[in-house]
């Protein structure tokens, strides 16, 4: 049961993503990314990573989707124009050659998990064996509170000082040119 | 004046060459302002004063005079330019002096309101230079000098109405044909050379002269030394093999053929066979007798049936040199060189009163507009009646011809005739063919020239026109046939009338022969001549006057005769369109065999060429195209990916990444 | 600078004079060649009236006279020894003459290409250039130097011929061009073998000097070309005969000889009037002239064996070229053919190896260069005026151009041998020097002479027939009246060009003491050097 | 309990999509969602690996903190279309080839 529900979620989202890429209307494609990036948080839980997956809703769904949506639609109309791309076709024709490429990267990683097939690194079997692995019962959130605020403090503040960062910068790149 | 008569005999017969040559040069520079031709008249008048006075009665009988200056140099041998009085000479150059006076005169007349009248006296001098200077030539090469420039006045002269198809025909054939004989006469001047080291007459031929104190070398270059000038004699003067282009020569102005091909230039081969005449051994002198003797016959066979007044005349005077020629062959060159000074006269004034008719039919023709031959004996006839003057004149002049006592062709030809039997009767047997023929020439000569007189003066005029005005010619042309007609007569070269031996030009050679003289010849040839003669006439009368025409038109031997034997279209056949298809065929073989080859050549070298560039191009240079072009093409490929597409660099650099990942998965 | 000097760069200048004038000052060009050649003349003139006919030895340098002589190349070899090149001129009676032709030539064809129109700066320089070429062939006393203007000579008449000629031009260039060059070629051999058998006697140093060549005393013992008792062969062919035949092919392509004429009646046919000038009356003389000169002068023992087929060569082209002018329609060719019969002439004359022969072979050369000048000048007359030189296509010009018909008539009687013109001397003095070489045992039979005379014959047969066939009988054109509005008489021009040229022919004809005059010594010492192998 | 396996197919899948959307797509926006695709499976195996370490809960951090940069990364890769798009006048990363050589 759990593993159909799993597949269930695998299912929607590789469909949504293949759907994603193959539309030819980008605004369709956009709303379908909102479908791959839920059925990607329910795959999170399924690992058990439940604050992650809420953390990707929020992040992803909340802010990176709605600053696409709105980022475009608040710009101006031409833009908009060529992002409907008012093509009579439903679907993009693809591009052999990049299908080509992404097949045969598909098919040399489905080789390499096959090859690999739960040979686990010696880290994960030690961790087994003495285990410390997650369990579905753990409070993640706590875990990772505490964490964030003693083991990884640092990266925490690097990566928000960059974030900082990113969105000012982000902010004075589409900011209008001066008129002189 | 005493100054001016105290001219040298030198100097003078110099004067007599070369005011002629002054002539034609100052009307050469005026052109066509001088058309009266008085220059030459009164350069004529004056050469044959000088010849006359200075130069003849100077030397004649009296030891040879000669003055050479050196002309130019050859190794260890000096050429000159020289003048030789003897007796021939001298005579030589009078002879033409006074035939050329009377013809000067005559032409003025004749040929007056001709366009082209001008250039006439301009060849006219030129003529008269270049026979007088070959009179008094010192050395042979001089003398071949002249030889040539007679022959090329010669051409111009025939070619006169150059725009008449017929006359370039003919003066181009003559030139040719007389070129034959140049040759001959240049190589004999070559085979002298060779052997004797000089070509100066006197130091040939003169007392002690080289000829007679060097050892001749072999007999056979002797012969051919001889044979050579004779060749050249030949030509000129109209012998056997080479006379044909005489009869054709008639297409110059009449006047023209009076002066050159009656009196002068075709004796200057006699000339010639008496000036080196020591040259010839026994062999050559038999030749020349047997080629004068078939000369004169065939010839006289010819003149039998020509109708064209001028041709009869021709053939006579070929028949006529040879008799000279046989002269010479028989030894007594004497008896040739008087034959040759009378006959200059009488055949000049037999030209000149058929010049004479010849005018009168023209002028009838045009008067007329008819469409008649003007010198066709077939259309006149009873011209008598019109023209006494000159049917006396031409009678005396016939009869001259035919060798009729009283005149001075009965002196010459008996001459001849008589040495010829002599001769024969020192050799014997087969010889004696040659004066025999030569008597039964003579007959054949009184009965054609006899025809020509019946047939021209006797009887009715053949064409039928209303108004006949015939008249007798003017003074200016009647003067000189006059004066003329009178040197046909016996007086002018000896006081008997009978015995030629009296002659002053033979007293004057005074040769010996080589032969015992026989008397009761000289009695009995002249009457069975004459008597033969006047049986030929009489035969003739009763042909052609009273019209007892015995013979049909398609008689062979008629036919021959009137075909000049054929030879023409012989030659034609044989010579010129042989040569004409060698040079045709020699061109073909230089265009495609000679030519060919280096074409060939070239084509070969330009194949082997064109081969080497296709393996150059496609093998040596495709090879290095080849590499060149796959590092292009990769290049290019390469720099395809360069295209600066984010997205292909990203796969390209995705694809390697793959490509690598396979490989160390297959690894 | 010596007198010879200056003849022979004089062109020269004239040709940096026309470089550098701008293009559009076109019409002084022909003025500043005109100008050059008139004084070159007046210097071959004063060169003329200035020399005498020293009796010398042939390979003497006393013998020659206005002699230049600078060291030009010295270039230490090593091993091989010194080269040694010399700027070494001189004059003889042989060349002088010739020197004189050619400067009177030139005149004339400069004067012939008054209405040049094609690019006028390149055709005058290039003409002015040969010039200097030709000039210096006839002066050159040094092998090499002789070599170098003897392919320096080659360049501006390819292009002459190939730019400004008729309708086969390319053709005819090129076969002019590769014909001679096979010559030359062949040539330079000889030359290199000569060099390596000559030594100078007073440096010991290997020398091109002509003069040295001629010497017996010079020549290295042992060496490929040593003169006595040489025992080196090719094929079984003694080495001084292959030198000599060699040197001879060389030289008989030029004058032409008959299986290696081919070249000429092309050449002539296509050039343009006054290359053709230059051709006839100039560049066959080279031929000769290098015959008499080197041939003879350097390998006498070989010429003395080999002139029985000299002589029938010469006889065989005199009649070969005769018929086929015979067969000619083109009166260009037909003059181009009668060229190669009248230069069979100068080599059966040189073959005899008599004072008469060689003397008439020299004077018939001098004669065709005026005769045969007049003759292309005369056809480039009525070329000029309708473009058309087929025999066929002309009748009766005489009624039309009456001083064109004296003219031609003249040049041809004075071609065909009529006695008054330079070409009687010539042909006459052949024959009788070939006549006279049986008597003098030089080995050339007397039927030589005979059968070289038919040539004469001949050339009578052929100019009287074309005089007959054009310019005789009534007036038919192929162009009609239009070509009897464009053929007009003769102009001013055309008559100051033709009359002194064939003036010069009668003058030669009657005095022919003024060539035999400086040339006589000079054919004696040659007899001198040759007499001793026969 | 999945097993790892089916994470990685998934992720792996998810991936090659991704790569699919960058290298094909003409429109950078859909090359944006391309690089989120290949971000997400990234993180996919994050948490998916993250499982097996309660220590130091690594992979979930990771997780966390690869969210948050791809949300920065979105925003500057949003403002760098818009500022390409006014100069070009175009989003088409074909007709952008001003890297040609």
């Amino acid at each position: 049961m759990e593993l159909a529900i799993f597949y269930a979620f695998a299912a929607l989202v590789i469909g949504s993503a293949l759907l994603v890429v193959s539309l030819k209307n980008t605004a369709r494609s956009l709303f379908l990314f909102f479908i791959v990036l839920f059925g990607m948080a329910g795959l999170f839980i399924f690992a058990l990573a439940d604050f992650v997956a809420i953390t990707q809703i929020m992040v992803y769904v909340g802010g990176v989707l709605i600053l696409m949506i709105f980022a475009f639609m608040l710009s101006n109309k031409e833009l908009l124009a060529d992002l409907q791309n008012t093509s009579s076709k439903f679907l993009s024709i693809p591009n052999w050659q990049s299908l080509l490429l992404s097949i045969g990267f598909l098919a040399v990683m489905s080789y390499g998990i096959i090859e690999w097939h739960d040979n686990f690194p010696q880290w994960i079997t030690e961790n087994i064996r003495q285990g410390n692995i997650i369990k579905s019962s753990d409070n993640n959130i706590n875990q990772l509170g505490i964490k964030f605020m003693t083991q990884y403090l640092l990266p925490f503040e690097v990566i928000s000082i960059f974030l900082l960062a990113a969105l000012i910068g982000a902010a004075h790149l589409s900011r209008k040119e001066d008129p002189k | 004046m005493s100054d001016l008569l105290n001219i040298s005999p030198i100097i003078g017969s110099m004067l007599v060459v070369l005011l002629p040559f002054l002539a034609f040069l100052i009307q050469a520079i005026l052109g066509k302002r001088s058309q009266s031709g008085n220059i030459a008249l009164v350069s004529i008048i004056l050469s044959t004063i000088f010849s006359l006075i200075f130069v003849f009665a100077e030397v004649w009988k009296q030891e040879p005079i000669s003055a050479n200056v050196s002309w130019f140099t050859i190794g260890t041998h000096t050429f000159t330019l020289g003048i030789l009085l003897n007796n021939l000479t001298v005579l030589m150059q009078l002879i033409v002096c006074i035939i050329a006076l009377p013809v000067h005169i005559y032409s003025k007349s004749y040929m007056k309101g001709d366009p082209g009248i001008h250039r006439y006296w301009m060849y006219l001098s030129l003529f008269c230079f270049a026979m007088l200077g070959l009179t008094i030539s010192s050395n042979l090469l001089m003398m071949y000098i002249f030889w040539e420039l007679v022959g090329f006045a010669s051409y111009l002269l025939i070619g006169f109405w150059f725009t008449k198809e017929s006359a370039v025909q003919a003066n181009k054939k003559a030139f040719i044909i007389n070129r034959i004989g140049d040759l001959g006469f240049l190589l004999g001047i070559a085979s002298v050379y060779s052997m004797y080291g000089s070509l100066n007459l006197v130091e040939l031929f003169g007392k002690d002269g080289l000829f007679y104190s060097l050892p001749a070398s072999s007999d056979g270059w002797l012969t051919f030394t001889g044979i050579c000038f004779f060749i050249g004699a030949m030509a000129k003067s109209a012998q056997f093999p080479l006379h044909v282009w005489l009869p054709d020569a008639m297409e110059g102005p009449t006047a023209v053929s009076s002066l050159i091909h009656a009196a002068t230039m075709v004796a200057a081969g006699v000339f010639l066979l008496s000036t080196v005449f020591p040259l010839f051994n026994q062999t050559v002198l038999l030749t020349i007798a047997i080629i004068g003797c078939i000369t004169a016959l065939i010839s006289a066979y010819f003149a039998i049936s020509q109708t064209d007044i001028k041709k009869i005349l021709a053939f006579s005077t070929i028949s006529q040199l040879g008799f000279m020629v046989v002269a010479v062959g028989v030894g007594a060159w004497d008896a040739a060189m008087f034959h040759l000074a009378t006959h200059a006269f009488f055949k000049c004034l037999l030209f000149l009163s058929a010049g004479a008719i010849i005018h009168e039919m023209a002028h009838l023709k045009e008067a007329n507009k008819l469409d008649i031959d003007p010198q066709d004996i077939n259309n006149m006839g009873g011209l008598k009646k019109w023209m006494p003057k000159t049917f006396i004149l031409m009678s005396i002049a016939s009869l001259a011809l035919a060798g009729f006592p009283l005149t001075s062709g009965f002196l010459s030809k008996d001459a001849i005739l008589i040495s010829a039997f002599e001769w024969a009767a020192q050799l014997n047997g087969l010889y004696f063919l040659i004066p025999i023929t030569l008597t039964l020439v003579s007959i054949l000569t009184a009965f054609y020239i006899g025809r020509l007189i019946f047939k021209v003066f006797f009887g009715e005029l053949k064409i039928k026109v209303e108004r006949i005005h015939l008249h007798e010619a003017n003074l200016s042309m009647l003067g000189p046939m006059i004066f003329l007609g009178i040197c046909s007569i016996f007086l002018v070269f000896s006081w008997n009338p009978i015995a030629y031996h009296h002659s002053f030009i033979l007293t004057g050679f005074s040769i010996t022969y080589p032969f015992a003289e026989i008397h009761s010849l000289h009695i009995i040839l002249p009457i069975i001549l004459t008597i033969s003669s006047a049986i030929a006439w009489v035969i003739g009368w009763n042909w052609y006057v009273k019209g007892k025409y015995p013979l049909n038109s398609g008689n062979k031997l008629l036919d021959i005769s009137m075909n000049q034997g054929y030879i023409n279209e012989f030659y034609n056949k044989i010579f010129v369109k042989s040569t004409l298809n060698l040079s045709k065929g020699l061109y073909w073989f230089d265009q495609n065999i000679v030519d060919g080859f280096v074409n060939f050549l070239a084509t070969i070298v330009r194949n082997l060429a064109h081969f080497s560039a296709w393996i150059d191009r496609y093998i040596v240079d495709g090879l290095v195209n080849t590499i060149a072009g796959t590092a292009y093409y990769i290049g290019h490929l390469l720099r395809w990916v360069q295209n600066g597409r984010l997205q292909n660099y990203l796969g390209f650099a995705f694809t390697v990444v793959l490509i690598g990942i396979i490989y160390l998965i297959i690894k | 600078m010596g007198a010879l000097s200056l003849l022979i760069f004089l062109p020269m200048i004239a040709v940096i004079g026309i470089l550098l004038l701008p293009n559009r000052m076109g019409h002084s060009f022909k003025y500043l060649a005109l100008l050059a050649t008139v004084l070159q003349f007046g210097l071959a003139g004063y060169l003329y009236i200035n020399f005498n006919g020293s009796a010398g030895a042939f390979s003497e340098v006393s013998t020659y006279q206005y002699v230049e002589q600078l060291p030009w190349i010295r270039l230490d070899l090593g091993s091989l020894g010194k080269l040694e090149v010399d700027y070494f001129l001189g004059v003889d009676g042989f060349s002088l003459p010739l020197l004189l032709l050619s400067a009177f030539v030139m005149l004339m064809a400069v004067g012939a290409s008054w209405n040049i129109e094609k690019s006028k700066k390149g055709y005058f320089a290039l003409l002015m250039l040969l010039n200097t070429a030709v000039m210096g062939i006839f002066c050159a006393l040094d092998f090499f130097l002789f070599y170098v203007f003897y392919e320096v000579m080659l360049l501006p008449l390819y292009f002459l011929i190939g730019i400004w000629g008729g309708a086969r031009r390319e053709y005819a260039a090129i076969k002019f061009f590769i014909y001679t060059l096979f010559g030359s070629v062949f040539m330079l051999l000889v030359i290199v073998g000569l060099y390596f058998s000559v030594q100078n006697p007073n440096t010991g140093a290997h020398t091109f000097n002509m003069l040295y060549m001629m010497n017996p005393e010079n020549y290295v013992p042992g060496s490929f070309f040593d003169f006595l008792g040489n025992a080196n062969e090719i094929f079984g062919i003694p080495a001084r005969m292959i030198g000599f035949i060699v040197l001879f092919v060389a030289f008989a392509i030029k004058i032409p000889i008959v299986p290696l004429h081919t070249w000429l009646p092309d050449a002539h046919v296509e050039a343009p009037t006054p290359v053709s000038i230059i051709l006839a009356g100039i560049l066959l003389k080279i031929g000769g002239y290098g015959v008499i000169r080197i041939c003879l002068g350097i390998f006498p023992d070989a010429a003395a064996d080999a002139n029985w087929w000299l002589g029938l060569i010469g006889v065989v082209s005199i009649i070969y070229g005769a018929l086929n002018a015979l067969a000619q329609t083109d009166l260009k060719r037909l003059i181009a053919y009668s060229s190669v019969s009248h230069m069979g002439f100068v080599l059966l004359g040189i073959s005899s190896l008599t004072a008469e022969g060689i003397s008439g072979a020299m004077f018939q050369m001098l004669s065709h260069g005026f005769l045969s000048a007049a003759l292309f000048f005369l056809v480039g007359v009525v070329y000029d005026r309708v473009h058309d030189r087929y025999i066929y296509n002309f009748r009766g010009l005489a009624s039309i151009m009456p001083k064109y018909t004296a003219y031609v008539a003249i040049a041809f009687f004075a071609s065909l041998g009529l006695p008054g013109f330079s070409a009687f001397i010539g042909e006459a003095f052949v024959i009788i020097g070939t006549f006279n070489a049986e008597s003098m045992n030089t080995g050339i039979p007397r039927w030589m002479a005979i059968f070289g005379s038919l040539g004469i014959l001949l050339s009578a047969a052929y100019f009287l027939w074309t005089l007959q066939r054009m310019f005789f009988g009534t007036t038919r054109l192929k162009g009609g009246e239009e070509w009897v509005k464009e053929l007009k008489d003769v102009n001013i021009r055309e008559q100051i060009i033709l009359f002194p040229t064939l003036a010069l022919a009668l003058l030669l004809g009657i005095m022919p003491s003024l060539v035999f005059g400086v040339l006589n010594n000079s054919v004696l010492s040659l007899l001198d050097l040759v007499t001793p192998y026969l | 309990m999945i097993s790892l396996t089916h994470f990685l197919f998934v992720s792996a899948c998810l991936f090659c999509i991704g790569l699919y959307a960058i290298i094909a797509k003409r429109n950078s926006i859909m090359i944006l969602i391309g690089i989120e695709f290949i971000i997400n499976a990234a993180i996919l195996n994050l948490v998916a690996f993250g499982r097996y370490d309660k220590i130091n809960y690594s992979g979930q951090i990771f997780a966390l903190f690869a969210i948050v940069l791809a949300a920065a990364a979105v925003a500057v890769g949003l403002a760098i279309i818009l500022n390409v798009y006014r100069k070009y006048k175009t989003i088409n990363p074909e007709n952008i080839t001003d890297l040609r050589d």
